[in-house]
C-alpha cells in the first residue's frame, strides 16, 4: 500500500490534531472570503465578496434571515398597490446609523438616486432597473430626481415601479438599494468610506481595512439588534489561493471558507466529512453558440452536441460535485416558478442520445460519415474552465467533431464577446441576483446586448418574456416563463452545461451556519463556540 | 579530467577546440552522468509516448485521479462498481456477477427487453474489452455476457481527466525543452549580436546602445510577460519569441563586457593590423572567445525559460489545450498537492531533474571550452 | 653532489636538505633533491630560467605550495623545521621572522585596503601594536623604504602607486617585523631599468642596515653581480652549480651557468644602405587621450604623445626607449594606424595614410605590421598557430585555398623557425619564445616593409630573447625589412637599432645614431637610463 | 560624489518616461478594459464609468494627463480598487514586501556566505559538490512548489509555525514566507560567493597576506572584500525584485504585500495601477542599482573615481 505517499499522510495526520489546537482562537470570526472588496461604497460595488461584506455592514429595506429567506430589513413592513406598481415600505422606529443617527425615508431616496446619477459611475444599477425612470436617469436623460422614489414622511419610503416586479422585495436586499449615511458622504466624499469615516447601517461597523490581509469590522452598537448578534468581530480573510485557503482553513486559522478548489473537493470530503457544506446555488454554467454563424445556426447541430455531452462526468470528475448537472437553463427552487421544464433527450440512455445526436447531425449534413464539423471552444482560463472543455472536446469526437481551444485571459475573454468577435462557442456562466426565472430567461433577450452574444433572436420568445414581465397573477407568469425556456430548449442558444452550488467550509467553532440557495450567511445570525 | 590530460598532451593540444571540450567533458564524471540524463530525458519525451501505451489526451472515464502504481487496473474490487455505473448509464440491472481472471460474467436485466446495442458500451468503457452474448431470456429482458477485463497500467498515475501523467509529462517535456531552446535561442542571438556590437564598437554607440537595455530592465518583467500572453496569447512559440526577446538583457551585458574586454586584447588589435574588417573581427576573434560565458549562460537560461513558463502556468497564462507543458501539470499539481501529490512529483521530478542536469552540464561546458583550463 | 652547502661549517639561518616539490595530479616535478644553506647576513642568489623551480623554492620555504604539491625533504629555519610545523606555528614565523617580497608588484598587494593598513598588519598580528602604533611604525616603514610623503601615502590605495613604489611597500611590508631572512622573488623584474636600480639600491642598504640575509630569487644574472655574496643556479627543479658569486662569473662550472652569462644580446646593428628608400614618414604625430567627462565639465586631454617626427628607411631600425608611461607604445599604434587618438601626419611608401578612412587603410596595412609584447595576449587562444600566421592571407590575398594557405604556414614556421608540424596546435601550447615566434610569423607572411615591434622581448627569459633578436636580425637582413623597436631594455636596443629614439612624458628627449646616444648620452635623462641599464657591468665577458 | 548620485537620478527621468510611455500604450493595445467583466456592464453603466474615469476622453488627453499627474507625483486612482488611490496601495502594501525582502535578502547574504565560504575552502570536496549540487536544486524548484511544501511541513504537519496570514508582520508569520523568497536567492549568493572566493584565493596577494602569517580572522576579512564585488552587483538587481514583492509568495501566504499587483494589474487591465508598478519597479531599479554601485566603490578603491 504504497499508494498515497508522504504528504498525503502529513496531511491527513494534521487534520487530525487541527481543530482542537487553535479551535480556542481568539474571540474574532475569521470569515474566508473569496477576494477583497473593490469598494465598500455599496453603490459601487459588482462581486460577491463584497455582497458578503455589505450584507454585514449595510441593512436594505429588506434582508435575509439565516436560512437565507427574506424578511424584514430597515422596514418593518410594506403594502403594494393592486397593480403592483407602488410600494410603500416602513421604516422601523428603532433603525439607527452605527453613529446613533436616526435611519430615515429620505436616506433611502438618496441612496436610491446617488446609485442612478451617471456620476456614481454604479456598475450594478440595473438592479433598480425596475423602478420608474431608473433607466433614462442612470442613462443621462432625466434628472436624478425624476427616480420613482419618494419619502412622504421620514418613516416611509414610496417606490414607484415601471413594471410588476414579483421579485422587488429580494432586490431591495441588495447592496444597491442600502442607503450611505448622507453626512459622512458629504464630509469625506469618496473617503467617505475608510475605516473611521464608515457609518453604515447594519450590524457592523468596519473598524479596518487592510489590503490583501483582511477587513476587520465590530459588531454596531447602536444596531437595533444589537445584543442578539453574538459574534463581536468578523475578520473578511481574501483567498485568493484556494488550495492554500484550506491548508490555512486545516490549521485553524481561518473558520469558514465560502470557495474550495473543486478538483480536491472529493479528498475534502474524506478529510473534512461533513464540514464540506454543498448547496445548490442561483447560477449556471453555459456553453453560448454564436446561432449566426453555419453550421451552429441549425438548432439540430446545437441539440446533438448537446445531446453528446456527458454532464455527470462534468460534475463528478472534473468539478468534484461542486456542480450539479444542468439539463435546463434555471436550477431548481427558484421563487415563483414552476419546475424547469427538461431538456428533450435527458430521459433517453446515453446510447440513445448519442444515436439522437448521431442523426441529428446526419440530418444537418455532418456527423460520421457527413461533412467535418470544426467547431472552436472559446474560453477564459481557470484551471476547471480547462479541463471542463478538455472533457467537452472528448465527448463531442464520436460525432466526428474536430474541437479546437481559444483559451484567453479574462479580461480578453469578456472583451471579445462583448465587443461581437466571431466567435464559434464560448463558455458563459451567469450567476443570478435573484431567485426568478427572469432573471436566468432575459439573458437570452434579443435586446440583451451584454449578454446575448451569440445574437439569439426568437419573436416568440421575446413576445413571451413581454407578456411575463406584464403578468400580474404570479402563476400564469410562472407558467408563461416556463413556456419561453422550452423554447429556449428547443432552440439551445446556450448550452447548459452544470448548475452551480455554493460550497463551504464550516470550522468547528463556528454555529447557526445554515446552507441555502442563495449562499447567504450574515454573520449576525451565526455565533462562535 | 587532467588524467587524460596528463597522458596525451600532443593528442590535446592539436584537436580542435569542440572536439577538446568534447573530450574534456567525457572525461569528467559529472559531465557524463549529466548529459547521460539530459539525453535520457530528451530521448524519453520524444519517444515515450508511443511506448506508455496511453494517447496522452485519453481521458479515461473510469480512472480519474488514479495513483501511481505498478499493478493492473482494474483491480477486483472496482470491477462491481464499474460493472454498475455502466449498468446506469444502460439503464439495465447488472446481476449475477462472477469475475473470472480476467473476464467477468454478468447478466443484464431490465423492465423492457435489453436492446444488445447497449453492449458497444463495454467496448466503450476504459474497464471492459467487447462483450459476447451468452445467452439471452426469452422475453428479452434478461441477457447473459461475458465481457473480457481491459487491462491497463498508470505508472505515474493519472490526472483528474483520467489522463496518463506518464504519456503527459513526456509529451510535456516536449515542449517545455524546445519552448527553453527556442527562447533561449532568440535571446542568445540578439543578446550576442547586440553585445558583440556595442562592446566592440564602444564610444556613443555603445553608450546608447547600454541605455536602452537599461531602460528595457527597468520594466517589470511581469507585467511584459503577461502582455505579450494577452498578446500572443494563440501561439505560445512567439509568446518565447518575445520571452527570448526580453532575456536577452543580460546576455547582451555579459557579452558586452566580455567583447570590450577581448576588444583590448593585442591579437584584436593584430587582426585590425591585419586589415581585418569589423565583422570579420567580430565573427573570427570577439564572437569565439566569448563563447565560453556564452555558452554557460544560455545553458542556465534553459532552466529560466523553463521556470517563467511554469510561473506563467501558475498564473493561469501557460500553454494551453490539447498542448501542454511540465510548468502547466506542476502547477495543476501544486494545487493538488494534499489530494494527489503525484500529480507534482512526477512532473517536478522531470523538471528538476533536467534543469539540475543542464545547469550541472552548463558550468562544465563552460569550463571545458576555456582554452586555458588544464593547459 | 652537495654544492649549496659551500659554509658547512658555519650555523646556517635557512638550511634545505632534500627538498622536493611534486604536483603528482599534472606528473610534475618542480624541486627535486635541494640542499641549500643561507647564513645569517648572507645573501645567496637563486638564478634560473622560468621553469627552472626557483619560486619554489619560495613558496616551499613560507608553507604557500597549493595543497596539491607534495614536499620531500627538510626546511630548517634557525633550528625549527618548518615542514612539520602547525598553522598557528607557523603564522608566527612567516611575516614575523622570514619577509617574503614578490614580482607582481601590480597585484601582489590587496586593492581593496589602502597600503597603512596593509603594512599595520603584520605589525598588529605579530607585535601585538594597536591600529594607532601599527600605523606610527607603518609610516616609519615607508620612509624607511624611501617612499615619499609617507605620512600621505598611508591611505593611499596600491592602484594610486606607481610599481617601483608598490615594491618599497611590499618591502616595507616584508620588514615591518624585523625578520632575520627576507626572500626576495624577482623583486624587479616588472619594473623599469631605472626603478629596478633603485630597488635594489634599497635592498643592499637595508640588509647592511638591518642585518637581513637575503634570499635573491632571479632570472637574471645581471643583477646579481650587485647584490650576492653566493650564487646558485637551478635548472629543472635540480641545483646545476653554486659558489661564491665572483667565482661564478669569472669560472662558469655548468653548462646551464655559462648559457645565462652568455644570454646578453650580442652583435651591433649593420649600416643602412646608401639611398634606401623612404618607407614611413611621420610629422607632428601626437596622441591626445579625452579626459574623462565628468558631472557638467569634462577634464582636459592628456597627451600620451606630442609632437614627434620620424622618418624610418628600408633596412632601418628605430629604437624608441623610455620609462613605462612615456608614450612610446602610444607612437608605435599610432605609426600602423591603431591608435583612434592620434593626430598628425603619418606617410607611407607616398601614400598619406591619416587622410584614408579604415576600409581604404585596410588594404595598405599589409606593408606595415605590429609585433606586440605579450605573446599570450597577442594570439587568439582559439585558432591554431597555423589560422593566426595566415589570417593575414585571407585579407590580402583571399584567392588563396586553404591548402595553399596551409601551405604558407608552414613556409612561415620554417622562416621563424618553428617546427612546421606544430602549425595545428593552439596557442597555449606553445612556450612563450615560440609565442613570439607565431606572432613575428604573422607579421612576415605579409611581405611588409616595415614592422613596429612593441617590446616583443620583454616578457621572455634573457637566452629567449637573445634567439629572438638573432631571428629579427636575420629576417631583417633577408627582406630589407624597416623596424621601429619598442623598447626598455637597452641591452636590446643596442644590438638590434640604427638609431636611437629617447622619450619622456610623450617628448623627444634626445635622438641618435645608437653608439651616439648609448655611450655618450647628452641629456641627464638618458644618462640616467643607460646608468640604470648598467649595460656592461653586469657580465664580466660581455 | 553627491554630483554622481545626482546626475545617476537625473539620468533616471528620461529611462521613467520612457518606460512609462511605453507601458502606457502597451496596456491601453491590450485587449480588454477595467470594466469587462464576467457579468457584463449595461451600456449606460459601462458609459458612466468611462466617463467618471476620463476613459471616454482621447488616447492622447488621458496620456498627457497622466504624464502631468505623475509629474505631481500623482499614481492616479485604482481601477480595480476603488476605494485606495494607487500611492495607498503602495504605502500599505510596500512596507509588508519590503520587510519581506530585506529580510530574505539578509538571510541570502548571510546563510549564502556561509555556504560558498564552506566550498570555496574545500575546494573540490564532497561539501562542495554537495552545495553547488543542492544550490542547483533550490534553483530548479519553483516558488510555487516551496510554498505549499513548507506550509505543510511546517505547518500543518509540525505546527510550529502559522500556515499564513500577514498578523501585522509577527515573526512567526515571517518565517514561511521568507524562507520561499530567500531559497533560491541563497543558492545564488553561495555561488557568486564561492566564486569570487576561489578567485580570491589564486590571485597573488592573497599569497602575500598569507606569507605574512596573519591570523584567519584577518585573512578572512580581506576574503570576504575581496569576493564581495559580484555578490553586490548581483544584489542590486535582484533587491529591486525581492522588495517590491513576490506575487507567488504573497498569494499562496495571504500577505498583503504589492507583488500581486503587478500580476493582478496586467491581468485585471487597471490602468493606473499597472502604470505604478511600472513606475514602483523603475524607481526602484534606479536606486538599487545606485546604492548597489556605490556600495561596490565603498568595496573596492578603484571604482571610486566618478566620473
Amino acid at each position: 500500500m504504497r499508494r498515497r505517499d508522504l504528504l498525503a499522510g502529513l496531511s491527513a495526520a494534521a487534520v487530525s490534531a487541527a481543530a482542537p489546537a487553535r479551535a480556542a482562537g481568539p474571540a474574532a470570526y475569521r470569515r474566508g472570503n473569496g477576494a477583497d472588496p473593490e469598494t465598500l461604497d455599496p453603490h459601487k460595488t459588482s462581486t460577491v465578496a463584497e455582497a458578503t461584506i455589505l450584507l454585514d455592514l449595510y441593512e436594505g429595506l429588506s434582508t435575509y434571515g439565516p436560512d437565507g429567506t427574506l424578511v424584514p430589513g430597515a422596514a418593518e413592513s410594506w403594502t403594494t398597490s393592486a397593480d403592483g406598481l407602488t410600494w410603500t415600505f416602513s421604516l422601523r422606529p428603532d433603525g439607527r446609523w452605527s453613529n446613533g443617527d436616526p435611519v430615515v425615508a429620505d436616506d433611502f431616496v438618496h441612496g436610491f438616486r446617488r446609485m442612478l446619477d451617471p456620476a456614481t459611475g454604479a456598475k450594478y444599477a440595473s438592479v433598480l432597473a425596475p423602478i420608474r425612470n431608473a433607466e433614462a436617469v442612470n442613462r443621462g436623460a432625466m434628472p436624478v430626481d425624476a427616480v420613482g422614489v419618494s419619502a412622504p414622511d421620514p418613516r416611509r419610503v414610496v417606490i414607484q415601479l415601471a413594471q410588476p416586479t414579483p421579485y422587488f422585495v429580494e432586490l431591495m436586499t441588495h447592496q444597491a438599494s442600502t442607503p450611505v449615511h448622507r453626512p459622512s458622504l458629504a464630509r469625506h466624499g469618496e473617503a467617505f468610506t475608510r475605516p473611521g469615516h464608515l457609518v453604515s447601517n447594519g450590524a457592523y461597523l468596519l473598524k479596518d481595512f487592510s489590503p490583501n490581509d483582511r477587513i476587520t469590522a465590530i459588531r454596531n452598537p447602536h444596531y437595533r439588534e444589537a445584543g442578539k448578534v453574538a459574534i463581536p468581530q468578523v475578520e473578511y480573510i481574501p483567498t485568493p489561493d484556494l488550495a492554500a485557503a484550506v491548508r490555512r482553513f486545516a490549521a485553524g486559522e481561518i473558520d469558514s471558507l465560502e470557495d474550495l478548489p473543486a478538483d480536491q473537493v472529493k479528498a475534502l470530503k474524506s478529510r473534512f466529512g461533513d464540514r464540506v457544506v454543498l448547496n445548490p446555488a442561483l447560477g449556471v454554467l453555459a456553453l453560448m453558440v454564436n446561432v449566426r454563424k453555419r453550421p451552429l445556426d441549425d438548432a439540430r447541430v446545437r441539440r446533438a452536441l448537446s445531446l453528446a455531452l456527458d454532464r455527470e462526468f462534468l460534475a463528478e470528475a472534473v468539478w468534484g460535485e461542486t456542480m450539479l448537472p444542468a439539463y435546463s437553463l434555471t436550477p431548481a427552487g427558484l421563487d415563483n416558478a414552476l419546475p424547469p421544464p427538461t431538456m428533450p433527450g435527458r430521459d433517453l440512455s446515453p446510447l440513445e442520445r448519442e444515436d439522437a445526436a448521431v442523426a441529428l447531425l446526419r440530418e444537418a449534413g455532418y456527423g460520421p460519415g457527413g461533412k467535418p464539423l470544426a467547431v472552436e471552444l472559446r474560453y477564459n482560463i481557470t484551471d476547471n474552465n480547462r479541463n471542463t472543455m478538455v472533457a467537452i472536446a472528448d465527448m463531442w469526437r464520436p460525432l466526428n467533431v474536430t474541437t479546437s481551444f481559444a483559451a484567453t485571459d479574462a479580461k480578453t475573454h469578456f472583451a471579445y464577446l462583448r465587443d461581437g468577435g466571431p466567435f464559434d462557442i464560448a463558455r458563459m456562466s451567469w450567476l443570478a441576483d435573484y431567485a426568478d426565472p427572469q432573471n436566468f430567461l432575459f439573458l437570452v433577450e434579443s435586446d440583451n446586448d451584454g449578454f446575448n452574444s451569440g445574437r439569439y433572436a426568437n419573436p416568440a420568445y421575446d413576445a413571451l418574456m413581454r407578456d411575463a414581465a406584464r403578468e400580474t397573477d404570479l402563476e400564469a407568469r410562472a407558467r408563461i416563463l416556463s413556456r419561453a425556456e422550452e423554447l429556449f430548449l428547443a432552440d439551445l442558444p446556450w448550452i447548459p452545461l452544470l448548475h452551480y452550488r455554493h460550497k463551504h467550509l464550516i470550522g468547528p467553532r463556528l454555529r447557526g451556519f445554515v446552507p441555502n440557495l442563495r449562499g447567504v450567511s450574515p454573520t449576525r445570525w451565526l455565533s462562535l463556540a | 579530467m587532467s588524467q587524460s590530460a596528463a597522458s596525451h598532451p600532443l593528442a590535446w593540444a592539436e584537436a580542435s577546440l569542440l572536439a577538446r571540450a568534447r573530450r574534456r567533458l567525457v572525461g569528467d564524471r559529472l559531465a557524463r552522468a549529466s548529459a547521460a540524463l539530459l539525453l535520457l530525458v530528451a530521448l524519453a519525451c520524444l519517444v515515450g509516448p508511443f511506448v506508455t501505451g496511453h494517447p496522452y489526451d485519453r481521458l479515461y472515464y473510469d480512472y480519474p485521479g488514479t495513483p501511481p502504481s505498478l499493478a493492473l487496473y482494474p483491480k477486483p474490487a472496482s470491477v462491481r462498481p464499474a460493472l454498475d455505473r455502466l449498468a446506469f448509464r444502460m439503464r439495465v440491472r447488472a446481476e449475477d456477477v462472477a469475475v473470472t481472471g480476467d473476464a467477468v460474467r454478468l447478466t443484464l436485466a431490465s423492465d423492457k427487453p435489453v436492446d444488445s446495442r447497449v453492449l458497444t458500451f463495454f467496448s466503450r468503457s476504459d474497464t471492459f474489452g467487447e462483450a459476447r452474448i451468452l445467452g439471452r431470456s426469452e422475453d428479452g429482458r434478461r441477457l447473459a455476457v461475458e465481457a473480457p477485463l481491459r487491462s491497463l497500467r498508470f505508472l505515474a498515475g493519472t490526472d483528474t481527466l483520467g489522463r496518463d501523467l506518464l504519456t503527459r509529462t513526456l509529451v510535456a517535456g516536449r515542449l517545455s525543452l524546445a519552448l527553453g531552446l527556442l527562447a533561449t535561442a532568440v535571446a542568445l542571438g540578439i543578446g550576442v549580436i547586440y553585445g558583440a556590437l556595442a562592446g566592440t564598437l564602444g564610444g556613443r554607440v555603445d553608450a546608447a546602445m547600454m541605455r536602452l537595455v537599461d531602460i528595457l530592465y527597468s520594466l517589470p518583467f511581469v507585467f511584459f510577460v503577461i502582455m505579450l500572453v494577452v498578446f500572443f496569447g494563440r501561439s505560445v512559440a512567439l509568446i518565447f519569441v518575445a520571452v527570448g526577446a526580453v532575456e536577452w538583457l543580460d546576455m547582451a551585458r555579459i557579452v558586452r563586457a566580455e567583447a570590450q574586454g577581448i576588444r583590448r586584447r593585442d591579437y584584436v588589435r593584430a587582426a585590425e593590423a591585419l586589415g581585418l574588417s569589423t565583422a570579420a573581427i567580430l565573427r573570427r576573434h570577439v564572437v569565439p572567445n566569448l563563447l565560453g560565458p556564452v555558452v554557460a549562460f544560455a545553458a542556465l537560461m534553459v532552466p529560466r525559460v523553463i521556470l517563467l513558463e511554469s510561473f506563467l502556468s501558475f498564473l493561469g497564462l501557460g500553454v494551453q489545450e490539447p498542448a501542454t507543458s511540465w510548468g502547466v501539470l506542476i502547477a495543476d499539481g501544486a494545487r493538488s498537492l494534499e489530494t494527489a501529490p503525484w500529480m507534482l512529483v512526477v512532473p517536478a521530478a522531470f523538471l528538476v531533474a533536467t534543469l539540475v542536469a543542464l545547469t550541472l552540464l552548463a558550468e562544465r561546458l563552460r569550463d571545458a571550452l576555456d582554452p586555458r583550463e588544464g593547459a | 653532489m652537495n654544492p649549496g652547502s659551500v659554509n658547512p661549517g658555519s650555523t646556517s639561518l635557512l638550511s634545505l636538505r632534500g627538498l622536493g616539490v611534486r604536483y603528482p595530479q599534472a606528473g610534475v616535478t618542480a624541486l627535486d633533491g635541494l640542499d641549500l644553506d643561507l647564513a645569517r647576513g648572507e645573501t645567496l642568489a637563486l638564478v634560473g630560467e622560468s621553469g627552472s623551480g626557483k619560486s619554489q623554492v619560495a613558496l616551499a620555504v613560507m608553507g604557500l605550495l597549493p595543497q596539491q604539491a607534495q614536499v620531500a625533504g627538510s626546511v630548517r629555519f634557525d633550528g625549527t623545521e618548518l615542514t612539520a610545523l602547525s598553522r598557528p606555528a607557523l603564522d608566527r614565523i612567516r611575516g614575523a621572522r622570514i619577509g617574503l617580497v614578490f614580482q607582481e608588484p601590480m597585484t601582489a598587494l590587496d586593492p581593496l585596503f589602502s597600503i597603512g593598513h596593509q603594512i599595520a598588519l603584520p605589525l598588529r598580528a605579530h607585535r601585538g601594536l594597536n591600529r594607532r602604533q601599527a600605523m606610527a611604525r607603518a609610516r616609519e616603514l615607508l620612509g624607511l623604504v624611501g617612499l615619499r610623503d609617507a605620512a600621505s601615502r598611508l591611505s593611499a590605495y596600491p592602484h594610486e602607486l606607481s610599481g617601483g613604489e608598490r615594491q618599497r611597500v611590499m618591502i616595507a611590508m616584508a620588514l615591518a617585523c624585523e625578520p632575520d631572512l627576507l626572500i626576495a622573488d624577482e623583486p624587479t623584474t616588472a619594473l623599469d631599468v631605472t626603478v629596478q636600480a633603485q630597488i635594489l639600491a634599497l635592498l643592499a642598504d637595508l640588509k647592511a642596515r638591518l642585518g637581513l640575509a637575503l634570499l635573491f630569487i632571479t632570472h637574471d644574472l645581471r643583477l646579481v653581480r650587485r647584490i650576492a655574496e653566493r650564487t646558485a643556479v637551478l635548472r629543472a627543479g635540480r641545483l646545476v652549480e653554486a659558489g661564491p658569486t665572483e667565482r661564478l662569473f669569472r669560472d662558469p662550472q655548468a653548462p646551464e651557468t655559462r648559457n645565462l652569462l652568455a644570454a646578453e644580446p650580442a652583435g651591433r646593428k649593420g649600416p643602412v644602405p646608401e639611398g634606401a628608400p623612404v618607407v614611413l614618414e611621420a610629422r607632428g604625430v601626437a596622441v591626445a587621450y579625452p579626459g574623462r567627462r565628468r558631472f557638467l565639465r569634462a577634464e582636459a586631454p592628456r597627451l600620451a604623445v606630442a609632437d614627434i617626427d620620424l622618418t624610418v628607411r628600408a633596412g632601418q631600425t628605430i629604437g624608441v626607449v623610455g620609462e613605462s608611461g612615456s608614450g612610446k607604445s602610444s607612437l608605435g599604434r599610432a605609426l600602423v594606424r591603431l591608435e583612434p587618438a592620434a593626430h598628425g601626419l603619418v606617410r607611407f611608401e607616398d601614400r598619406d595614410l591619416t587622410r584614408l578612412d579604415r576600409a581604404a587603410l585596410r588594404p595598405l596595412r599589409r606593408g606595415f605590421q605590429p609585433v606586440f609584447q605579450d605573446p599570450m595576449g597577442s594570439l587568439s587562444p582559439r585558432l591554431t598557430a597555423g589560422e593566426i600566421v595566415t589570417e593575414g592571407l585571407r585579407v590580402h590575398e583571399p584567392h588563396l585555398n586553404a591548402a595553399s594557405r596551409d601551405a604558407r604556414a608552414a613556409e612561415a614556421f620554417c622562416e621563424v623557425r618553428l617546427d612546421p608540424a606544430s602549425r595545428h596546435r593552439f596557442p597555449h601550447a606553445f612556450s612563450g619564445g615560440q609565442r613570439q615566434r607565431i606572432a613575428i610569423a604573422r607579421a612576415m607572411i605579409l611581405r611588409p616593409r616595415l614592422v613596429v615591434l612593441d617590446e616583443p622581448t620583454s616578457a621572455l627569459d634573457r637566452t629567449v630573447q637573445r634567439d629572438i633578436v638573432a631571428l629579427l636580425r636575420d629576417l631583417q637582413a633577408a627582406h630589407g625589412l624597416a623596424y621601429l623597436f619598442i623598447s626598455h631594455d637597452l641591452a636590446v636596443v643596442r644590438a638590434l637599432a640604427d638609431t636611437v629614439l629617447v622619450l619622456r612624458h610623450g617628448r623627444e628627449v634626445e635622438r641618435g645614431p645608437t653608439p651616439c646616444v648609448l655611450e655618450r648620452p647628452r641629456e641627464a635623462y638618458t644618462r640616467a637610463l643607460v646608468a640604470a641599464a648598467d649595460l656592461d657591468g653586469g657580465l664580466a665577458q660581455a | 560624489m553627491i554630483p554622481y548620485v545626482l546626475r545617476r537620478l537625473a539620468q533616471g527621468v528620461p529611462t521613467l518616461f520612457i518606460v512609462v510611455t511605453l507601458s502606457f500604450f502597451l496596456v491601453r493595445l491590450a485587449p480588454g478594459g477595467p470594466f469587462d467583466l464576467e457579468r457584463p456592464l449595461p451600456a449606460a453603466a459601462m458609459e458612466n464609468l468611462r466617463r467618471v474615469y476620463g476613459l471616454d476622453q482621447p488616447l492622447l488627453v488621458q496620456y498627457g494627463r497622466y504624464l502631468a499627474a505623475l509629474a505631481r507625483g500623482d499614481l492616479g486612482p485604482s481601477f480595480s480598487v476603488r476605494d485606495l488611490s494607487v500611492a495607498e496601495l503602495f504605502a500599505r502594501g510596500l512596507p509588508v514586501s519590503m520587510t519581506l525582502g530585506s529580510l530574505a535578502l539578509a538571510v541570502a547574504l548571510l546563510l549564502g556566505t556561509v555556504l560558498g565560504g564552506l566550498a570555496a575552502l574545500r575546494r573540490g570536496s564532497g561539501l562542495d559538490h554537495a552545495v553547488t549540487t543542492l544550490g542547483t536544486f533550490a534553483l530548479t524548484v519553483p516558488g510555487f512548489v516551496v510554498a505549499p511544501l513548507l506550509q505543510i511541513a511546517f505547518g500543518l504537519s509540525l505546527r510550529w509555525l502559522p500556515v499564513g496570514g500577514w498578523d501585522d508582520g509577527s515573526p512567526k508569520n515571517l518565517v514561511l514566507p521568507v524562507a520561499t523568497l530567500a531559497l533560491p536567492q541563497v543558492a545564488v549568493v553561495a555561488r557568486l560567493a564561492r566564486a569570487g572566493l576561489v578567485e580570491v584565493f589564486d590571485r597573488p596577494h592573497w599569497r602575500t597576506l598569507r606569507a605574512l602569517g596573519l591570523p584567519p580572522r584577518i585573512l578572512a576579512l580581506h576574503a570576504l572584500r575581496g569576493a564581495a564585488l559580484p555578490v553586490v552587483s548581483y544584489l542590486g538587481p535582484a533587491a529591486a525584485g525581492l522588495l517590491t514583492g513576490s506575487v507567488v509568495v504573497e498569494t499562496v501566504f495571504g500577505l498583503p504585500g504589492v507583488g500581486r499587483y503587478f500580476v493582478d494589474g496586467a491581468i485585471n487591465r487597471d490602468y493606473t495601477l499597472v502604470l505604478g508598478t511600472v513606475v514602483l519597479i523603475a524607481v526602484f531599479v534606479l536606486v538599487l542599482n545606485l546604492l548597489s554601485d556605490l556600495a561596490c566603490a565603498l568595496i573596492d578603491p578603484r571604482l571610486r573615481d566618478f566620473g
